[in-house]
């Protein structure tokens, strides 16, 4: 064994994750590779142990017949054995397509259309029934491979076999042609497609990205270089196979940095898990930040009067400088004290129970993450940072590096990557991490890479003083006051929406000479902040007209135009006038998209009439709306509406007026 | 003959003592599933304070009357036995309901311990006496049947008759009255007896007062006797193989099981201690009542315990 | 708020097994012990000594006997003194009849002739329950009584039942300073200690709480309720024999059948129930305060200017006992270990309540 | 009992509802037995059979004695007349740690977790008869006595990791909701490896969900490990879903015996659940 892996440890040979594995396996033999919870106690398993495993896989599919380039369907949790599929099947030359283990089974018919799919390794029982009921629809899957038995022991399908029983006869594949593996891996090279991921695509069909071992294991040392990551790295895998996040880091960066991977022991005891294994690099979407955040919160309300005072006096020394002292910034003697303290007693307990104690670096990405949120954590201490990329780019474009972390910006252009903006603001991107192809879809790539091997993302941004990358919004809807200035309404929105009040925000401005906008308010937050104020209101109609809710909202207003102004590209966007909606957009009516975003056209289609009054500037305006109840009736809301006027700032006097 | 017939009757003398005492312990377990350790604690605690007020309240008063004395001392000190079984019931026994029998048991270990502590804080340490004009001499009785009669404590067959009556009387409150056959309700089902509307919490008061007269007396007769102190206490465990022997849950039991333990003590004293060096008294009655309870758990008249699966 | 767990995940059964599982846990015993061996003996006062950590040890070995019985094994005893007594007194018999019988030995020989008679007289527990069982082992507690006072032969012919022990030594070592004593007091509870831990946490600690959870669940199980119940009854009377030799030989030196009487047996099973029914750590927590408060009763008020005369801090801490047993079965029926563990899984969730 | 003189030709036409499953010789024979609690009869001259492999319910209203069935071939009581042949062999006075000892293991109508322990110790107990470790091995917990407790451990992890019960393991018993405490009786029950497992009512107070999952596992075992499963269950669904034979009691007596149709069939059955509130 020590032979062959000495072959692969040829430093110059380390371009594909097979000979990265067996560079492991030959280097760090006996330091864990990954670790599973299972019957009780994390189960370990060594890189040699590994290599062993995935060379048993690897032969067994080649026992099958899998051959050079075939595509190997991988479905189900983060499983040690299906990671090894991964690898296993990279070593035949062959191209892993992890799914969704939630879908559908025929949403799962597509893919394995799309990939012809014949081989599938799968994890239990629930996906070989998927894979057993979309079976005639995919007439070329000829094998389903599972992880675990259970409950399987009945079905006679010749098509099925235990990963036990391929393992078994890879085994013996490879004692019977001991040249055979190594002969493989070395057929590899790092230009050969290493990975094909389906992304969701706004619209039509999934796209198969096709991803090669170089692009990779490109973005996976760049990024083992800005955070200095180690082979003594531990790593929580939770987070769907299918996801370009999880590839690039469970799968890509353990394997280029040689760290460790931890997968859960089920879906309900991924918290415990997380806190008993304590990751040092951690990576999660902003989603499970937030409710993480909300959890604290909840279960501190439940806390007695002396800890909760406690708490929230700490929280407020860290919100003054623990995102300071994370950064290295000078900070006073007195404050470093205080911190001090409450690491002590706040900071370092919560995070121990949050399972972040030993966390160097964090990552967050894939939608905009609130600032206060964002804060919360750096505050703490725990380095969260956001980085920027797409499944084209292996999730690779931009990272914050330490010590110098904007809340709104997304960071530099990462090591290796070239960023440069179209002349609409549109991010353009080239690099070794460029996706290859979608597959089977020349039109498609042709679409998205232009002439100059730039990959077009679709998002449009701008750099700062700094050099900074901020994402504003999808390029397409990028827009222009009258006066030139440039108008990114999602922009906008979402910093409207980062405000617990606000639920909803559309801003409209294109070709008019300001910007105006619609707000939903919160009914929950706002209804709250109005019951300890003692306001009576009778239902959302109602709390939304009110004079005091107004107040409130425009004092959100005016801070988002307060933060527009000290933004030279974005001062002249700032919000003129707005109201509040007498109704929650909703999806049933067609203002949102299932996925709860806003649709733009429609609602100004739908409102014309608001929108009209906004930019004439008319005090009031009455509006009759048909609304479709949740039993199917229809019934009409209406209500004479107040528009009001906000404060907006000059552009660079701003910042001393915030 | 003579000799072993005064043994008996000595025996039997006692056991009417142990018997009172014993029916006590069946009373409390028959009610509330409680195996009341404190029983000694409470005949201390009742002596002490008949003693002392018998002591104090003609000082108080101003008078020189030992039968107002003792009468004004008895009601004062049932009064406080009274008390004593509310605030049993209200601290204790209504937070332990539905609790293992031995977590029962140790609490009122506890009762015991805190008893002994306040009763001689309250009323002090020392030896006291109780008069209540128990006669002292002894008597001679059938001297026409045997040479020389059988010398017999009048004291004793006072005290006796006394017990006697009071087990008796006892034994009718429960089996006739209203108020027993509500105890006895409530003895064979909690809930059951709750639900037909008999009060748990008042049953329960009516039974460790009732539990504390029979302390009273049995403290009043033990001391004068032998003078109120702290090693009255230890009499209720005396009384403890009684219970065992003549079964947990019942009054003919208590009567049977005291007489066979007070006369078994005194015969197998005088008729073996000497094989042993004396002094076996203590143990006799609990290696009696161990035997007993291999041939037969539930004891004399106890119920047979069933394990329901 | 002290613990910082993350990272501390098992790799194996061993580890996961382990008593200690917590890495601070373990840190926190090392500190303890590395106190109450080292930094003890050389601050600690003589006083200190005597009438405070060696009755408090060997109080503490006895209550963990009692509490395999009891908190473990659901078996009541009342008679605990009794057991002390007889490995005293076996003790001494061994000492004085067997030439050069050393300590050690004594008292091992002790330990497992209160076995004998523990499991003797634990043999009407597979008959009999609860209650009547409690009157089986003060059956044991007056005839140990009676045994030691009237039974010459047993106390080597001496009146009253008191004898004495001098010139004790281990392994050539002299246990007559108070340190020596508190020293060998502390090695041999440490050892009983740890061997009681590992009994509970493996098959016959589970066999015992079985039995004392649901009887009839655990034999159909196939757990043998009478080989459960005197193993229990053996383990307890052998910790409780050997913590009565220590008592005797070690604190005492000389001493009468009153020494281990019914007032002894009480106050164990009060350290048990005060401490922690069914945890080794309730009763060290339990013999501490049992030992512990009626010292400060008794010095506070001295020092506080307020005479109160020696019986009634007696009565008082008689009274205090009392509330809190009953105090404790109401509201916390396993004791200041509970409150322990409480205290221990808020400071692992701290900031959080639960 | 009559199942025992036929020849092998006609026991091969028992029906097998799941495939792959075989079901073998009778292991157990009841044979007129009768039982009583000083002088109430609990059950009367009742004979019945359980075969190897097989899933047999034993159904009935209420009382009528479904329960002392089961504490009679476990040994719990003792009837006062009749045989019990276990394995061909007739057992006499047998105590329940010894047919603990022979592969019958049982859960309870009421809950009969030890209260006082976690998911795992309870479990644990169930390798109690496996475990051979004496008194003093386990004081010293060196060598031998660790590495049978991990051996035991590794058995117990497969058993919760069956019964799905993995994120509850250290969790005290008594903290746990109803429908999770009856599966953790069941996995006590699996940990001893029983050949013969008594069920009674397991599915008792539990939602439609917990009731699927605990069918499930009742199928799995008697599946994966070739389990004989004698089951008390009210849910007439149920029973007639998952198993092989029905014996039908009624106030201590006998009224019907044989595959569900035949039992829904029975003029008897149906009129002692008529006649009660079912």
């Amino acid at each position: 064994m020590s032979d062959r892996n000495g072959q692969a440890a040829h430093p110059a040979a380390l371009d594909t994750f097979p000979r990265l594995l067996m560079h492991h396996a030959a280097v760090r033999p006996a330091r864990p590779a990954m670790r599973e919870k299972e019957f009780g106690i994390w189960q370990t398993y060594s890189w040699a142990e590994v290599a062993r495993n995935v060379r048993a896989i690897a032969c067994g599919l080649a026992a099958l017949g899998f051959k050079r380039g075939d595509r190997l369907a991988i479905i189900g949790d983060n499983r040690p054995r299906l990671y090894w599929s991964v690898t296993a099947c990279q070593c035949l030359g062959g191209i892993p397509v992890m799914l969704y283990q939630d879908a559908v089974a025929p949403e799962m018919a597509y893919v394995l259309q799309d990939a012809e799919i014949r081989f599938a390794v799968v994890e239990d029982q629930e996906q070989v029934d998927k894979m057993l009921e979309i079976h005639p629809e995919v007439p070329f899957l000829e094998h389903v491979i599972y992880d675990d038995p259970r409950g399987l022991r009945h079905y006679s399908q010749p098509m099925l076999m235990g990963l036990d029983e391929l393992q078994e006869m890879g085994g013996i594949h490879d004692r019977n042609h001991t040249d055979f593996l190594d002969g493989e891996i070395d057929k590899g090279a790092g230009d050969d497609i290493s990975v094909m991921l389906y992304t969701s695509g706004t619209t039509g069909k999934p796209k198969g990205v096709c991803q090669t071992h170089g692009a990779f294991i490109a973005a996976a040392t760049g990024a083992m270089q800005v955070d200095g990551l180690t082979d003594r790295e531990d790593i929580l895998s939770y987070l769907p196979m299918a996801w370009v996040g999880d590839h690039l880091f469970s799968f890509a960066q353990a394997m280029v940095a040689g760290f460790t991977i931890n997968c859960p022991e089920s879906g309900d005891t991924v918290m415990t898990d997380l806190r008993e294994i304590g990751p040092t690099y951690y990576f999660a979407p902003p989603r499970v930040f937030e409710n993480l955040l909300t959890q604290v919160m909840i279960r501190m309300e439940d806390a007695n009067a002396l800890k909760r005072k406690l708490f929230h006096r700490f929280l407020d020394v860290a919100r003054r400088c623990g995102a300071d002292i994370l950064d290295g910034k000078p900070v006073s003697a007195g404050d470093r004290f205080q911190y001090w303290l409450g690491n002590l007693l706040v900071y370092g307990p919560l995070k121990n129970v949050l399972g972040m104690s030993r966390i160097r670096v964090a990552y967050t990405a894939g939608a905009a993450i609130g600032p206060d949120l964002f804060r919360f954590y750096r505050s703490i201490g725990v380095n969260l940072k956001q980085f920027y990329g797409q499944t084209e780019t292996c999730a690779y474009v931009c990272l914050q590096p330490d010590g110098a972390i904007k809340f709104d910006s997304v960071g530099k252009p990462a090591p290796f990557v070239e960023v440069k903006l179209a002349d609409n603001g549109e991010i353009l991107v080239k690099g070794p991490m460029l996706l290859k192809a979608y597959y089977k879809r020349p039109d498609a790539t042709a679409e998205s890479i232009n002439a100059e091997g730039y990959f077009m993302t679709g998002d449009a941004g701008y750099f700062d003083a700094d050099g900074h990358l901020k994402i504003i919004d999808r390029a397409k809807d990028v827009g222009k006051l009258k006066d030139g200035s440039m108008f990114a309404p999602n922009y906008i929105e979402n910093k409207l929406k980062f405000f617990q009040h606000i639920k909803e925000a559309v801003a409209f401005g294109s070709g008019r000479e300001a910007v105006t906008a619609f707000i939903n308010i919160d009914l929950e937050a706002v209804g709250n902040w109005a019951e300890r104020r003692g306001l009576p209101y009778s239902g959302y109609t109602d709390l939304a007209s009110q004079p005091a809710v107004y107040e409130l909202i425009r004092d959100c207003v005016e801070k988002v135009n307060a933060d527009l102004a000290a933004d030279p590209k974005m001062s002249g966007s700032q919000v003129r006038r707005f109201l509040i909606l007498h109704k929650e957009l909703d999806a049933d009516d067609g203002e949102l998209t299932r996925t709860r975003k806003v649709r733009r056209n429609f609602i100004a289609e739908r409102y014309a009439v608001l929108i009209d009054a906004l930019f004439e500037g008319r005090p009031t305006q009455h509006i009759e709306t048909v609304v479709k109840y949740e039993d199917g009736r229809e019934g009409r809301i209406s209500a004479d509406l107040r528009i009001e006027d906000v404060k907006t700032f000059a552009p660079q006097a701003a910042k001393h007026a915030a | 003959m003579g000799f072993f017939l005064e043994t008996l009757f000595g025996g039997l003398m006692a056991g009417m003592l142990y018997s009172l005492i014993a029916l006590g312990f069946v009373l409390i377990y028959k009610a509330s599933g409680v195996f009341n350790f404190a029983q000694g604690a409470m005949v201390l605690f009742a002596a002490l304070a008949m003693a002392r007020f018998a002591e104090w309240i003609p000082k108080w008063l101003g008078f020189d009357n030992l039968i107002l004395a003792n009468l004004l001392a008895f009601g004062v000190a049932m009064a406080l036995m009274v008390v004593l079984a509310w605030v049993i019931e209200r601290l204790c026994l209504s937070k332990l309901v539905n609790q293992e029998g031995i977590t029962l048991l140790m609490a009122t270990l506890g009762i015991s311990y805190f008893l002994d502590g306040l009763g001689q804080t309250l009323f002090g340490n020392d030896i006291y006496s109780i008069n209540v004009g128990m006669p002292k001499e002894p008597a001679m009785i059938l001297e026409g049947t045997f040479q020389g009669g059988l010398l017999i404590s009048k004291e004793d067959l006072v005290a006796a008759l006394i017990a006697a009556g009071l087990v008796l009387a006892l034994a009718l409150f429960f089996q006739k009255t209203t108020t027993g056959r509500a105890l006895r309700a409530v003895a064979d089902d909690h809930q059951a007896a709750q639900s037909i509307g008999i009060p748990l919490n008042r049953i329960w008061v009516i039974v460790w007062s009732v539990a504390g007269f029979a302390a009273l007396v049995a403290g009043i007769i033990w001391g004068s006797k032998l003078g109120v102190q702290f090693s009255l206490s230890l009499v209720a465990l005396k009384a403890l193989p009684v219970v065992i022997l003549g079964g947990l849950t019942s009054v003919p039991g208590a009567i049977l099981g005291g007489l066979i333990i007070g006369v078994g003590e005194k015969l197998s004293e005088i008729y073996l201690g000497s094989f042993f060096g004396g002094g076996i008294e203590i143990w006799f009655a609990y290696v009696l009542a161990l035997g007993f309870l291999l041939v037969r758990p539930q004891g004399l008249f106890g119920e047979k315990i069933i394990d329901r699966v | 708020m002290l613990y910082r767990e993350n990272g501390q995940f098992k790799t194996s059964y061993a580890a996961d097994q382990q008593i200690f599982p917590i890495a601070q846990d373990r840190l926190a015993i090392g500190l303890l012990l590395l106190v109450a061996f080292v930094v003890m003996p050389m601050a600690g006062s003589e006083y200190l000594f005597r009438a405070v950590l060696i009755p408090f040890l060997i109080l503490a070995l006895a209550a963990l006997g009692l509490n395999i019985l009891v908190g473990y094994c659901g078996q009541i005893s009342l008679g605990t003194g009794a057991f002390m007594a007889v490995g005293a007194y076996a003790a001494y018999n061994f000492m004085v009849r067997i030439d050069g019988m050393p300590l050690i030995g004594a008292m091992l020989l002790g330990g497992l002739t209160a076995t004998v008679v523990g499991v003797l007289f634990g043999v009407p527990s597979l008959r009999i329950k609860g209650l009547y069982l409690a009157v089986a082992t003060l059956a044991a507690q007056f005839f140990t009584d009676w045994a030691f006072l009237r039974i010459s032969w047993f106390t080597n012919n001496s009146t009253s039942g008191s004898v004495s022990v001098a010139g004790l030594n281990v392994f050539g070592l002299p246990i007559e300073s108070p340190v020596a004593k508190y020293l060998f007091c502390l090695t041999v509870v440490c050892v009983f200690a740890l061997a009681a831990k590992n009994l509970t946490r493996t098959a016959t600690g589970r066999q015992w709480m079985a039995i004392r959870d649901m009887d009839v669940a655990a034999a159909v199980i196939g757990i043998r309720p009478v080989y459960a119940k005197l193993t229990a009854f053996a383990v307890s009377s052998f910790i409780v024999g050997v913590a009565g030799v220590l008592w005797a030989f070690v604190h005492l030196g000389a001493w009468e059948p009153a020494a281990f009487s019914i007032d002894r047996s009480f106050q164990l099973l009060f350290m048990v129930i005060i401490g922690g029914l069914g945890s080794i750590m309730g009763a060290f927590f339990g013999a501490a305060f049992i030992v512990v408060l009626p010292i400060i009763l008794d010095q506070v008020p001295h020092l506080l200017g307020i005479p109160l005369s020696t019986a009634t801090t007696s009565h008082l801490v008689h009274m205090i006992f009392g509330a809190l047993i009953v105090f404790f079965l109401i509201a916390e029926p396993h004791g200041l270990a509970k409150l322990w563990s409480i205290g221990k899984q808020k400071l692992r969730l701290w900031p959080f309540p639960h | 009992m009559m199942m025992n003189d036929m020849p092998q030709a006609v026991q091969a036409q028992e029906p097998t509802q799941v495939s792959g499953r075989r079901i073998g010789d009778v292991v157990l024979d009841l044979q007129n037995i009768s039982l009583s609690f000083g002088g109430v009869k609990a059950l009367t001259n009742i004979s019945f059979d359980v075969r190897e492999h097989e899933i047999r319910s034993i159904i009935g209203p209420n009382g009528a004695g479904k329960s002392s069935m089961l504490n009679v071939i476990n040994g719990v009581y003792h009837p006062q007349e009749g045989r019990i042949l276990f394995r061909g062999e007739e057992r006499r006075r047998m105590e329940p740690h010894m047919a603990a000892a022979q592969g019958i293991a049982r859960t309870f109508q009421n809950i009969a977790l030890f209260k006082g322990m976690s998911v795992l110790d309870n479990i644990m107990t169930g390798r109690n008869l496996k475990m051979k470790c004496g008194l003093l091995a386990h004081a010293l917990y060196w060598g031998r006595a660790q590495k049978e407790e991990i051996a035991h451990r590794v058995k117990v992890e497969e058993v919760i990791d069956f019964l799905e019960i993995q994120d509850i393991r250290k969790t005290p018993v008594g903290a746990l909701p109803y429908g999770l405490q009856k599966r953790v009786e069941l996995g006590r029950a699996l940990a001893a490896e029983p050949n013969l497992l008594l069920l009674d009512e397991p599915m008792a107070g539990m939602n439609v969900e917990e009731k699927q999952d605990m069918c499930r596992f009742i199928l799995d075992v008697n599946d994966q490990f070739g389990t004989t499963i004698v089951l008390i269950e009210h849910d007439m669904g149920v029973v007639m879903d998952i198993s092989d034979r029905v014996v039908v009691l009624d106030y201590g007596k006998k009224i019907g015996d044989g595959v569900p149709d035949e039992v829904r069939a029975n003029e008897d059955v149906i009129r002692a659940y008529l006649g009660t509130s079912h």
